[in-house]
């Protein structure tokens, strides 16, 4: 019965999948095909979800649902709402596209099937990571171990990566000009609303951040979470007093300190000679040590995260809007 | 604590965190020296681990205290040594020339950034190279293009932005199959660890999912690497970003792609799979023989010069590619003499142009009649370059062609080995122009003899020399390519 | 009752798509995605608890936000864009 | 114990219910406004329900104490959003439709539009907001 009703989930969620893609090739307003981007990513998330892998949807959520959509909107503030409808069939891309997709196809076919026990990847380093998971970090959540200890060094390149998206986008738009930008008009129901939902939001990222090594989450999810409650501040109550409460300036030494935090804990194991990230220096119990490195190198993330895409946001809303005709 | 032991984790931090320390500073001059230091740092430790590699063959660092297939293990054989080498070796000379270069061209308040950014594209293109982890290799691939794209963004041209987007869609569906490629891969094994892969590999080579890995690993890596129908993005990348910017991605970007080729062909999937099972040496050795004589043809068609240099990487490619499909000892041995000599010879050219470009603002021919007299140095150190690229005895150009041409005939390829003879007459055509205009033709009426600063100089000489003395003394860097190629081919020294 | 309960929700899902792509208006796209996200958040709560997923209130209480945070962003992009380019 | 057994199952059903009305409405109402009205309404209070029955299944835990959470979240989310989209489509130009299929009326659809749109000219007025 509920293996039925899984399948039945699994094959409804896949079809609104590919409704939503060819919808979304099909519509030319921008701003409608930004919204379907939105729905999609709650359905990929729910698949995520359904598949088992909960940090993975919790991104999803934050990032794909969340603050994707308003970066594609305050994009689309920037240029026409209509795609240009005359240069749209290029038909180079469709062989490429049709050959790609038969190429996957023609990969996926000798997969494993899915669940199937006897796959390699349940057998060859699944079992090692559960087993020192347990003896040697101690933490319920396999995920956030793999992430910040057995693969700690991945997770640093990849804080790195949002590190430099952020330096690329500040280098390319500046950090924008706010005193000319049109504020939003007072509405007296949402600031009344929104004060209490701010202070919930800001309250659930601290859950999220140091909730991440029992549960779903972790620093990634929750610098998103953090952000976003800004930017629902300044979506709010105006740019103006967003930029007063976290000015723009200081973004990027943030970012850069979160950095320097996952890299100087990794340092830190250097000094009585372990490996770089290597935890167990940090304290004179090696299981303490990991709980205190991962609590550390989350710490990073976060503040990376948070400051990064907040520094998206500003530079991206701060730009001046030019009406095209 | 040993600095040594540590020395293949800290090659690729270092630069990372002085990234970041530098937008902390947040100060121009001082993100100038934190990138010259850690530059020489970069550079002092590839030395030394260069020494060490050729003691014990190969170095293994597990990261975070982990074994290799459960944890991520950074592992340096001469191969990586080599390309250490030649990034962090280019990368210092780039950061000396740095500092007059980057005052000029780029907009002040940008120029911190702009160094923060090429120290990521440094330490990304680093860390490629030290891992032995396929999505370790991914991850740092990210680092370094991201950091790329803005970097060619701001080239002063407007054109600088198209050329940037153009090549941020391309890397990014080339990054995209890298990484459909590996999923692919662990599905099928369970494990990231390259050398794990290697072992697990042969028992379902023989799958679709495998076979279709393969292709989306190559076809990914190729667009990165520049490779024949896929190298769109190279010409107006090179042509119009920052001098500094396009003196370090030609003469490192495209190499680290080529060697991540040769690490999956090679170390990953075997030579039996890759090259031979696959019927991949033969499309190589195609690929890289039109893209040899495109790329030449191309070259002596443009007007600026410093995209006439960019189409001659693409032919520059297609001798590495040419080398690699031959699969053979001698071939592999070609091609990564290629790889280190190509790096000179780019990297001396480039910078010339940036001298130039510094100067009349503009690369283009027209601007540089008579240039041999109101620039001498920068245009001797020109000339060097050039003969060095079209491979005239005693520099480093030649070496690598002559190695080629050797490999060629032992497979008794005689008529490719006549393409490389052609091209070579081609590339004579299209250097012979630059020198024609430049010391042939009178400077035009008040330009006298142009002042250009001393640390930018020294770099661009310290490069051409280079051509030269690896063209006479080529124990170095033939003794580490030869060390490599035994590696890879599994054979004991 | 609860696999009943699933079940009205994926038809939900369903119906609350179609109305996204049909539109007309932009605010019946915006209405739809919104709806969409409400129905995804008790798709978590109900679907979760039904099939057992980890720690599933989690992620349905950041969806919940995560949509609030949306939405309000698009009309906040509406009051500043100019309302003439409305196209139905 | 049984009880609540029974109590939860009520709620999912109801919610379930409930939902899908609103869906049905929401894709089959005629204008906007009902739409939205048909959403809003029975959403909220679906969803309400929903989350209790899943909570009464459950039992006490750390667990319900966030579902409540969630509750208050969507109860203040949901008609904020409501009342927000509301007042961005009036702003924005949409107009309810103006058809009326019911015999009771007598005049011609035309009239009808005129009259419906003079009083949604008085009805802002009054609020200080005229449509553009």
């Amino acid at each position: 019965m509920i293996a039925n009703l899984e399948l039945v989930i699994d094959i409804c969620l896949l079809a609104f999948l590919i409704m939503i893609v060819f919808a979304s090739i099909k519509i030319t307003d921008l701003f409608a095909v930004t919204m379907l981007f939105g729905i999609f990513s709650f359905v990929s998330a729910l698949l995520f979800l359904d598949l088992d892998a909960v940090d993975v949807a919790f991104t999803e959520a934050a990032v794909g649902a969340g603050f994707t959509t308003v970066l594609m909107l305050s994009a689309l503030r920037l240029t026409t709402r209509f795609e240009n409808v005359k240069h749209r069939h290029s038909l180079l891309g469709l062989p490429i596209v049709i050959l790609t997709g038969a190429a996957l196809l023609y990969g996926v076919a000798d997969f494993p099937n899915m669940g199937d026990a006897n796959a390699p990847i349940h057998h060859h380093l699944a079992p090692d990571f559960i087993r020192l998971t347990q003896q040697k970090i101690d933490i319920p959540n396999i995920v956030t171990a793999v992430l910040a200890s057995f693969r700690g060094y991945d997770t640093f390149g990849e804080t790195v990566v949002i590190f430099s998206a952020g330096a690329a986008v500040l280098m390319l738009l500046g950090m924008g000009h706010v005193e000319r930008k049109q504020e939003p008009e007072k509405n007296l129901i949402l600031w009344v609303v929104v004060k209490p939902m701010i202070a919930l939001i800001l309250i659930f990222g601290l859950y999220v951040q140091f909730h991440g090594d029992f549960g779903a989450g972790g620093g990634f999810q929750a610098g998103v979470i953090f952000a976003s409650g800004f930017i629902l501040y300044s979506l709010v109550f105006g740019e103006t007093y967003a930029r007063k409460v976290i000015p723009a300036t200081i973004l990027p030494r943030l970012s850069a300190l979160g950095v320097l935090i996952y890299g100087v804990t990794g340092l830190m194991s250097l000094i009585s000679n372990k490996p770089f990230l290597d935890y167990n220096a940090l304290s004179s119990n090696p299981v303490g040590g990991q709980h205190l490195g991962i609590l550390l190198v989350e710490a990073g993330v976060g503040l990376a995260v948070f400051s990064t895409i907040l520094l998206i946001y500003y530079s991206f809303s701060g730009r001046e809007v030019i009406h095209y005709e | 604590m040993n600095l040594m032991t540590h020395l293949p984790v800290l090659i690729v931090v270092v630069p990372l965190l002085s990234a970041a320390l530098c937008v902390l500073f947040n100060n121009r001059k001082s993100a100038w020296l934190i990138t010259l230091l850690a530059s020489f740092f970069c550079f002092y430790a590839s030395i030394n681990l260069i020494q060490i590699v050729q003691e014990v063959d190969v170095i293994i660092y597990s990261v975070g205290g982990w074994e290799a297939p459960l944890g991520i293990e950074l592992r340096i054989d001469a191969l990586n040594a080599l390309m250490l080498l030649v990034l962090s070796g280019s990368a210092v000379l780039v950061s000396i020339y740095a500092l007059k270069s980057v005052e000029k061209e780029i907009p002040v308040q940008n120029q911190v950034l702009f160094y923060t950014a090429l120290l990521l594209v440094k330490a990304g293109l680093i860390g490629i190279c030290v891992t032995g982890d396929a999505f370790n290799i991914f991850v740092f691939l990210e680092i370094s293009s991201i950091s790329t794209y803005a970097l060619i963004s701001l080239g002063h041209d407007r054109r600088a932005l198209h050329a940037s987007y153009q090549y941020l869609i391309m890397g990014t569906i080339g990054a995209t199959f890298i990484l459909i490629g590996i999923g692919f891969m662990y599905v099928m094994t369970g494990t990231l660890n390259i050398q794990d892969l290697s072992q697990r590999l042969p028992v379902v080579a023989d799958t679709s999912a495998i076979r279709a890995a393969f292709a989306f690993l190559t076809i990914g890596v190729g667009i990165k690497a520049a490779m024949l129908p896929l190298h769109q993005w190279l010409p107006n990348a090179y042509a119009y970003s920052p001098s500094v910017v396009s003196t370090f991605l030609a003469a490192t970007a495209t190499k680290v792609a080529i060697y991540v080729l040769i690490r999956f062909q090679l170390s990953l999937f075997g030579i039996e799979f890759s090259l031979l099972q696959m019927p991949f040496n033969k499309i190589l050795m195609i690929l890289g023989t039109i893209g040899i004589l495109g790329g030449s043809v191309s070259a002596i068609y443009q007007s600026n010069v410093k995209r006439m240099l960019a189409y001659s990487s693409v032919a520059q490619i297609g001798y590495i590619l040419l080398a690699i499909g031959l699969a053979s000892e001698p071939g592999f041995t070609a091609a990564l003499l290629h790889i280190f000599n190509h790096a000179l010879m780019k990297g001396t050219l480039f910078m010339a142009l940036g001298l130039i470009a510094f100067r009349f603002a503009s690369t283009e021919l027209s601007v540089m009649s008579g240039i041999g007299k109101t620039m001498p140095l920068t245009m001797a150190a020109f000339l060097i370059g050039g003969l060095s690229l079209i491979g005239v005895p005693g520099t480093a150009g030649f070496i690598s062609k002559w190695y080629l041409v050797t490999a060629l005939l032992d497979a008794s390829l005689w008529p490719l080995a006549l393409v490389i003879l052609i091209a070579s007459v081609l590339t004579l055509i299209y250097i012979g122009r630059v020198i024609e205009v430049a010391y042939f033709q009178p400077a035009p009426e008040g330009i006298t003899q142009q002042k250009v600063p001393k640390s930018m100089l020294v770099a661009l000489w310290i490069f051409a020399l280079s051509n030269i003395y690896f063209g006479l003394y080529s124990d170095i860097s033939l003794g580490i390519s030869s060390l490599a190629v035994n590696q890879l081919m599994g054979v004991t020294p | 009752m609860i696999a009943a309960a699933i079940v009205a929700l994926l038809i939900t899902l369903a119906l609350t798509l179609i109305r996204a792509f049909m539109g007309p208006s932009i605010y019946d796209r915006i209405l739809a995605v919104n709806s969409f996200g409400t129905k995804t958040v008790l798709f978590i709560v109900v679907g979760g608890h039904a099939l057992g997923w980890f720690s599933y209130v989690d992620i349905a209480l950041m969806y919940a936000l995560v949509n609030f945070i949306g939405t309000l962003a698009v009309m906040r992009f509406f009051e500043q864009y100019s309302p003439h380019g409305e196209r139905s | 114990m049984i009880i609540i057994g029974w109590l939860s199952d009520v709620c999912l059903l109801l919610g379930g219910f409930l939902v899908l009305t609103g869906a049905v409405g929401l894709l089959r109402l005629p204008d906007f406004f009902t739409r939205l009205h048909a959403a809003s309404v029975t959403e909220t209070l679906g969803a309400v329900l929903l989350i209790i029955g899943i909570m009464l299944d459950t039992g006490l835990m750390l667990d319900t104490a966030k579902l409540i959470l969630l509750i208050c979240v969507m109860f203040i989310a949901n008609p904020t959003i409501t009342h927000g989209l509301c007042r961005a489509a009036a702003h924005g130009g949409i107009k309810p439709a103006m058809e009326t299929k019911s015999p009771m009326q007598n005049s011609t659809p035309s009239d009808s539009k005129n009259i419906y749109e003079n009083q949604i000219q008085t009805e802002t007025g009054v609020s200080g907001k005229a449509p553009k």
